[in-house]
């Protein structure tokens, strides 16, 4: 059964020093704020794994929290680029960045291979593309039955997913509403989970769209009202376009992603 | 420079170009950006039956604006159903029920194979692209891509530097060699006009010509020796209707 | 997209002898009424696919429309046998009857390999059980990264699926919820799909736990209240137990189900 | 027979026998019949935070009467969550979630084996059972499981005519040859006690007995020589409590 903590002290427990971390939502429900609270915690060597990782991995590969990104699509959605990662791939600056990269499909097929406790899965994907010629976890499977070739990618097991959703009730199940990506998959995928969610509720009543998660199969709900800012919640907050542009200048300097660093994360800790 | 093309901008006429090319009642798998542009200019306009499907789980979104993001919520309030980003892949997009791939990309290559990834080498880019998203397997297994970007000699290149998605690979044949399902690109769209591939070689050919814009201008933007087809069409300019459309679009969103 | 049709002439355009042919319900929203009309329309050589063929398929079998039956579980539901399908195995009245059976898990993910467009599904199934002797269409598959067995099975592609659904609207959208077994899959696999619902309605308004198949994946809708009868349709009417009940001792004697036959089903005809 | 043993029959001894082998918040895949009447009574009884997994799709069913079939509605009302048949296998059962899987059999061997195939030859079958459904799969993925069945000898027999789910294959140890995830059949609940696998052996053996069962009538209603447990237990008798609740629940059916 979830337990229900303090955001702080959720991290401190279930997010731990080369872990493998996915924070996922595709644009909708991100866990900005749970990724604000392992920057803080100065977690490090972590394999960071999202299908689009946008600002907040930005935010924690410039913090210098991440050894290697599984991703699929990195970028600053509507905007641009993400400058922080672009400068890790670089220069290695603050620290290498190992990556590998899959296409969404197989991002997509990599978690449902993980919360099905299958050690791979089988797509028609990447065929004739230069990704497996630099990613390793592609390979080619033949059909048993019409000898087909098709592409196998492994399992991702996360040793922590983190995502964000709208509510959870007392006993911790949680409840989603809306475009809900991969985060079912992710969650079931990971040995640990970790839930931020808007509101806790006396009791979840059924939404079109939904999708619960019992309470058994997450490790640590934690009430962070909009913790996905400034992406949205649906029914609760718009996304904050303006956020995402004004995060373009602050991540191209070294300097002032720093200082936006101390001034917006590490000072809340203090 | 006409007076009519005065009225309008090069974008404009992309965009407008771009959405003519999607008939009414096609299943498109729309990338977000000017792909998603050209999808909801053409649904407000000569295609109200159009069906768009996002990757981010969207099937049959209706947006009376564009949105801002593939994941905008205005996609998911007004969808016909709403899907897992799982789902959407295998059960919407792999097995082949979606017409069209509309995609963009940073660099598209003679044969119209795209790249989203790097430009340079992979292990020490010069740039570092997004990378991959779903549009290698939105190339692959669509009935058809269209391609929407500016024409510059950046952009088009002889060979692209990393093959996110398969085009035409090296020429015609190899797609059927790779066993991919899809016909590939039959039109790439840009601010200067329309390429599509030969018949027998496959090659991105100059086959129609926005209003005002000299042949010369196209060749300058293209990273290739560009071949001009025999029968250069000229793209009708934007009516008045499909501008309106298209500002109200944008400014709504 | 979907032709609004009436029932006779759904069946009569869409089923032919010969197809291969799925009505799938998982105990809920059975299409018993679809049935009953390709018994009607003397539909022969079918090879009927199901996971759980309980009595419309005891039907379906008695009244010779089958060759071939591909199931994991056949039954009366809280009764107990099915007759007509125990007749036709044993001795083969009417007709021989060539089985296929698989798991539920097995089924299930033959189906989902359909509605994927991939030849064939992976799944942790099977080991040690007699069904593989018996059962051609399952082989072992190994993992490329991990050099783990597992169990493969190949897709599920019925030329023609019909399931039962609560509504549509009169672009031919249809909408189902609470258990919805495997018919979203079943319909995506198909080469044609009809659905019967109870109600064509002006519009769609979304439901907790619902399941929206958009017109342009459905080949006909037919409106037939009550069509799941005997199973039910939540929110339209209960399950009646009495008529599952009352099925065993009707289908346990071949004249009394040839009475049946004529009464209940073929007298509509006229 | 006691005083006591006339106040209920032997089918509600082995409901209340399975259903105190349920702990209270295990989560637990239910068969229909006996598994689904033992489940239910023990979350009205001594576990009520225990979580019902239906194979119909109900993930946390919490019905207030027994459900008439395996995709009774009252199910997906009561469920912490309703998923696809596909989905409650791949996610749900697959990969271990589940404590215990709690299932009938038509036949059960010596080693714990089901058949629910057939009875005889499988192409020239005396009877033809309905078949395998979910169990081969829920005896092969949950942690441990529960067989409940009425003891007798044409059920309870040496070697089970068709393996639909296996138990402890041919003895110990074939079940990590076999590379099964689960402990498998840990506890077979009859009308007249309940059976456990030998540590050593994996022969099921009669560890517990019914209140006033003789032990000649268990081995005469079993297939092979069965073995008695040295420290034999007696079942204590269904409580009040239990009786009200097991008839309350079948008289609101």
């Amino acid at each position: 059964m979830a337990e229900i903590l303090a955001l702080a002290e959720a991290v401190e427990r279930l997010v731990r020093d080369g872990d493998t971390v996915a924070l996922e939502g595709f644009t909708h429900l991100i866990p900005v704020r749970a990724g604000h609270e392992i920057i803080r915690r100065r977690r490090r060597d972590l394999t960071l794994v999202r299908m689009t990782p946008d600002i907040v991995y930005d935010q924690l590969i410039g913090a210098g929290c991440a050894r290697k990104l599984v991703f699929s699509w990195g970028g600053n959605p509507g905007v641009g680029s993400l400058h922080r990662f672009r400068d890790a791939v670089r220069h290695g600056w603050p620290a290498p960045l190992e990556l590998e990269e899959h296409s969404h499909a197989g991002m997509a097929n990599r978690y449902v291979a993980g919360a099905s406790g299958l050690p791979f899965a089988v797509l028609r994907g990447y065929t004739g593309t230069d990704l497996p010629r630099h990613t390793p976890t592609i390979e080619p499977i033949t059909c048993p039955f019409t000898g087909e070739r098709l592409a196998a990618v492994p399992a991702l097991n996360p040793d922590v997913t983190v995502i964000h959703a709208q509510r959870a009730d007392r006993a911790g199940n949680v409840q989603l509403w809306g475009l809900v990506g991969v985060q079912k998959e992710a969650v079931l995928a990971a040995r640990r989970s970790l839930v931020t969610v808007e509101e806790i509720v006396p009791e979840l009543t059924p939404v079109p769209d939904g999708v619960v998660l019992p309470s058994w199969v997450v490790t640590a709900v934690a009430e962070v009202p909009r913790g996905a800012h400034p992406s949205y919640a649906q029914g609760y907050y718009e996304r904050d376009n303006d956020y995402y542009a004004a995060w373009d200048p602050i991540s191209r300097d070294r300097d002032r992603f720093e200082r936006w660093l101390a001034d917006e994360v590490y000072r809340e800790a203090a | 420079m006409t007076g009519k093309y005065a009225e309008y901008d090069s974008d404009e006429m992309m965009a407008v170009a771009a959405a003519r090319a999607l008939a009414n009642g096609v299943r498109c798998f729309v990338g977000i950006g000017l792909p998603s542009t050209a999808a909801n200019l053409a649904r407000r306009t000569h295609a109200p039956d159009l069906v768009l499907i996002y990757e981010s789980g969207a099937v049959g979104a209706k947006p009376d604006r564009l949105p801002a993001s593939i994941g905008d919520g205005i996609l998911a309030e007004t969808a016909d159903a709403v899907v897992s980003v799982p789902e959407v892949f295998n059960y919407w997009l792999q097995p082949g029920r979606i017409d069209v791939g509309f995609l963009g990309a940073a660099q598209l290559d003679r044969f119209g194979n795209i790249n989203t990834t790097v430009i340079g080498d992979y292990a020490e880019p010069a740039v570092r692209l997004p990378g991959a998203g779903g549009a290698p397997e939105i190339a692959a297994s669509c009935r058809e891509v269209f391609v929407v970007l500016p024409q510059s000699r950046r952009g088009f290149v002889e060979k692209v530097d990393f093959v996110t998605s398969v085009g035409h690979g090296r020429g015609r044949g190899d797609r059927e060699r790779l066993g991919l399902p899809g016909a590939g690109p039959t039109m790439v769209v840009t601010d200067l006009g329309v390429l599509r591939p030969d018949p027998d070689t496959a090659e991105l050919v100059l086959t129609e010509i926005h209003e005002g814009v000299p042949v010369e201008r196209v060749r300058a933007a293209t990273g290739w020796d560009l071949r001009i087809a025999p029968e250069l069409a000229r793209t009708p300019p934007p009516t008045e209707e499909e501008l309106t459309a298209l500002r109200r679009l944008k400014a709504a969103s």
